[in-house]
């Protein structure tokens, strides 16, 4: 099928592509289940950002941004940025983990407006701050609630329930 | 890490404002004046009768169940059979508020607010599962049935309810309001307490 | 004020939401955002404050001269937000300033709850997510758990699949139209549109036993296959769905008044929507022709001949024609679907995955087995992230799935259409009149269901 | 032309009032009022409402409202010349036509200015 090769061919040297452009920003690569996954410095992300939706890439379109916590990593909060190309279809995630004590990473507003909410749902939900964000509030929660609700170590809440199968 | 509170932590009923207008089914006095019975003067009749055959319901559309209520004013189901068919969008000129959907935490002031801009005599049909007790969602973003908000007058099962189950529920409340001259809930708490004049 | 004999107990319950936004903002000790500082000016006052503001009401206007901008709430509980969507706009006269749309009143917690439901069970809470298009929420999730599982599903599950989410993109159009004909005063086009919804969400109860938020998606491929007068029944549906489009058409489409209120409204340059992530209809109408089921065929949709309906000038009218389109193109492949259908499995045989037949639990040991362990602890996901994306009728509906080899998803968010979409409600909204801006909320078509999940 | 040709429209009137006021005279006395101060704040979909409501509307408004008068009553000017127009002869439609040229012109003006364009 031409689609599935061209994006096979157009994501291997995409990692060598960011690499000629910003040196020592690739921390790692990651193939796997047909997707290609590109983790980024905390610190480099916007650079890569620019790059990517510039012209040679021309990942124009930002699907997603989705953040998962892992309380016993070093860098806690790990994001993921879905990539999607609307000239050659092809589809990339570049991950970041954003730090455990103050978990802050640069926004990504100046290259793709849309990451405008999904910054303030991940900040609302999981209380990763991203500088130089326009307006970043509460989105989801009620604004005066205390605590990120999808963090590990928040509680799921709700009423108690004599018989759960909450196996 | 614990994920459900442990047990016995106490659940936190939303705060109740307008305590005046407030009323608790368990309350001992009104089950004996119930059981009484009022009796019905004839203009209370007429008022009852007139009442529960145009029942304006204030849609309050929320989520899944609201599309379920749209249903009810179609040309299959058709509510205009029981004269409810004018969903009227302000609280002003609406008689009943159907609770169709999950109620959030966000918006439990918002729904309280507009129950007390409701002018009297009032009702509220909790309809589907989310709107009578939370539904399959436990968690920290819903209020776990609206009855901690507003008093409920008829529930409908359901997630969500077909349109028919509706109909029957609005059909439950006309009973309950044509017949035996009680005309709401807050109807028979004032009347019992004598601080309705009129 | 009229006295009030009845005496009025406690606060007003929204005054404390302004206050909310000041104490975050304090505790955090940080200056107010541009949302909350919409939210502030609105609600920063007590009770006290509110009577205080109500007699202000009374007192003659201030000086002459100053034009300041009405705040006016499209609030929570608004006949055309389409459901409970807020936004605070600023209006000069009828002309809109600015709108700040503030969404959460929906907000469900549905990803964290999928986070403590075993794999099979969080169908039941991604299916309620978008309640206008169930099939797509549960076919985004399924996809995404099968790709991590690297399950192989039969063809004729995924033919059951396209059929049906075909349907369902059809039933979420009729919802669309109805409504948005019944803002810009059509009021029969609801009264149409929903005859052929009941029919479509028939064929959905006759095929999964629930209208809407149905399971008949699982993982691994559909719960049952068709029942006998199911195939008749869907036929007869498509065989007079063309001339019920019609009808719709011949209702709205060169009405002077639905063209009038439509044409040149809410028109975004195609590079600020996409920027804004905009998919679906909203960008088809602006010319971009991106289809996930021709960019990136998923479950069978390379099988099928159909075109992805383009309009040019991206207005709410551009966004009419192509969802009137589209819905002609879901009957074609629907006829498609059901010629070419293969015979065979409508779920995967994996017994580690799914279900055994219920007929065979009575018969065999092992079949006991495999049923118990997945009705009680669920199947195990190899660890891993997947992003799998389906075209739901508003865009690009995707599912993240990541897992810790546990039988519980580590963490499932859900890419939403209309959270993306309704950003590009403002840039739209500015500077153009207030009744337009009720034909832009119903040409976006977004649910609120999807947006605050 | 007495004053007795004038009977049934008080009658009419006087039908039109009493309907008019006895429903609202009947609400006032069977219905109940209860009063709260939640229940007196203004409806603004289930948010507190905001701003003073004697606030400066734009002056848009008032000029619509008066095109929407001269161009409404002109109509309520036929109804008496229909009912004479047989008696009177072709001289009351020569007066109609005079009269709707004159508003049609002021039309024109009005359209052509751009007062009838919101901004």
């Amino acid at each position: 099928m031409e689609r599935a090769d061209r994006e096979g061919r157009g994501l291997s040297d995409l990692r060598d592509l960011i690499d000629a452009s910003c040196p020592g920003a690739v921390v790692d690569e990651i193939e796997s289940h047909g997707e290609l996954t590109i983790e980024i410095a905390r610190e480099r992300l916007l650079e890569v950002a620019r790059f990517l939706a510039a012209p040679p890439a021309a990942f124009r379109l930002l699907s997603d941004v989705a953040c998962a916590d892992f309380p016993d990593e070093p860098g806690r909060f790990r994001l993921a940025y879905q990539l999607y190309s609307l000239d050659s279809g092809a589809r990339v995630r570049l991950r970041v983990w954003a730090g455990a004590d103050d978990p802050e990473v640069d926004s990504v507003v100046p290259v793709w407006p849309t990451a405008n909410w999904h910054e303030r749902e991940v900040y609302d939900l999981m209380g990763v701050r991203f500088r130089g964000h326009p307006d970043l509030a509460r989105i989801a929660m009620p604004d005066d609630w205390e605590g990120h609700p999808l963090r590990k170590d928040y509680p799921l809440g709700g009423e108690e329930v004599t018989f759960t199968d909450a196996v | 890490m614990a994920l459900i509170p442990p047990p016995g932590t106490p659940i936190e009923r939303a705060p109740r404002t307008d305590q005046s207008v407030d009323w608790d089914l368990k309350d001992p006095e009104l089950a004996d004046f119930v059981k009484r019975g009022l009796l019905m003067t004839t203009v209370d009749k007429i008022s009852s009768w007139a009442q529960s055959s145009a029942i304006w319901p204030a849609g309050f559309g929320l989520a899944c169940c609201a599309i379920e209520m749209m249903h009810m004013v179609t040309p299959r189901i058709d509510i205009a059979r029981f004269g409810a068919e004018l969903i009227r969008a302000s609280p002003r000129q609406s008689d009943l508020m159907i609770v169709s959907g999950r109620v959030s935490q966000k918006m439990a002031p918002v729904l309280r607010h507009i129950y007390d801009q409701m002018l009297e005599p009032k009702w509220v049909i909790s309809m589907g599962a989310c709107a009578s007790s939370g539904g399959v969602f436990n968690n920290y973003a819903l209020v776990q049935g609206v009855d901690k908000i507003v008093p409920v007058d008829v529930y409908v099962p359901g997630c969500p309810p077909r349109p028919e189950s509706l109909v029957e529920g609005i059909m439950l409340l006309q009973k309950k309001i044509g017949s035996g001259g009680q005309s709401s809930s807050r109807e028979l708490w004032n009347a019992q307490t004598g601080k309705d004049a009129a | 004020m009229p006295s009030d004999e009845a005496g009025v107990g406690g606060g007003f319950p929204i005054a404390s939401e302004a206050r909310g936004v000041l104490e975050a903002a304090r505790r955090e000790g940080r200056a107010l955002t541009e949302t909350e500082r919409a939210i502030a000016q609105i609600e920063a006052f007590t009770p006290e404050e509110a009577e205080a503001r109500i007699r202000m009401a009374e007192a003659p206007p201030e000086d002459p001269g100053i034009r300041r901008p009405m705040v006016i709430n499209l609030g929570p509980q608004h006949p055309s937000t389409h459901g409970v969507l807020r936004l605070i706009t600023e209006l000069d006269g009828e002309v809109i300033l600015d709108i700040h749309p503030i969404v959460g009143y929906l907000h469900t917690g549905i990803e964290k709850q999928c986070e403590n439901k075993t794999y099979w069970q969080a169908v039941t809470l991604v299916t309620r997510m978008d309640y206008l298009s169930p099939y797509f929420n549960t076919l985004a999730y399924c996809l995404a758990v099968e790709r991590l599982l690297d399950l192989e599903i039969p063809d004729r599950a995924k033919f059951l699949r396209v059929i049906m989410c075909e349907v369902n993109r059809i039933a979420s159009h009729l919802v669309w139209l109805g409504t948005s004909g019944l803002e810009l005063g059509a009021i029969s086009a609801f009264f149409y549109t929903y005859r052929e919804r009941d029919k479509a969400l028939d064929l959905g109860e006759m095929i999964s036993g629930e209208r809407m938020n149905t399971r008949y998606f699982q993982v691994g491929g559909c719960a049952q296959d068709m029942p006998d007068g199911f195939e008749g029944e869907l036929r007869r549906f498509i065989g007079e769905m063309p001339s019920r489009i019609d009808e719709y058409e011949q209702l709205l489409s060169n009405n002077q008044i639905w063209l009038d209120r439509t044409r040149g409204v809410g028109i975004l340059p195609v590079d600020e929507l996409i920027g804004l992530g905009v998919t679906g209809p909203a960008l088809r109408a602006a010319g971009v022709a991106h289809d996930l089921r021709k960019a990136a065929p998923y479950s069978g949709y390379e099988h099928f001949d159909f075109d992805v309906p383009v309009a040019t000038d991206g207005d709410v009218y551009a966004r009419y024609t192509v969802r009137i389109r589209e819905m002609r193109e879901s009957v074609r492949i629907i006829e498609q679907a059901l010629d070419g259908i293969p015979e065979g499995r409508h779920i995967a045989d994996d017994r580690k995955v799914v279900l055994p037949p219920r007929e065979e639990l009575a018969v065999s040991m092992e079949a006991l087995i495999h049923h118990f362990k997945l009705v009680t602890e669920g199947f195990h996901v190899p660890a891993g992230e997947v992003y799998a994306a389906v075209e739901s009728p508003r865009g690009e509906m995707g599912c993240y799935v990541v897992s810790d080899g546990g039988p519980k998803p580590y963490r499932c968010h859900m890419r939403d259409p209309s959270f993306v979409n309704l950003q590009a409600l403002r840039p739209m909204a500015k500077g153009s009149y207030l009744a337009d801006l009720i034909a832009m909320i119903g040409s976006m078509d977004n649910v609120m269901g999807g947006v605050d999940r | 032309m007495n004053l007795r040709d004038y009977v049934p429209v008080l009658v009419f009137f006087a039908i039109g009032l009493a309907v008019g006021g006895g429903l609202l005279l009947a609400s006032r006395l069977v219905g109940r009022r209860r009063r709260s101060a939640v229940k007196s704040l203004p409806y603004e979909s289930g948010i507190l409402a905001t701003g003073a409501v004697r606030q400066r509307f734009s002056i848009d408004f008032y000029l619509t409202a008066m095109l929407f008068i001269v161009f409404d009553i002109e109509l309520a000017f036929f109804y008496p010349l229909a009912v004479v127009l047989k008696s009177v002869g072709t001289a009351a439609v020569v007066e109609l036509v005079l009269f709707v040229a004159v508003l049609g012109a002021a039309l024109a003006y009005v359209w052509r200015k751009g007062a009838l364009e919101w901004r």
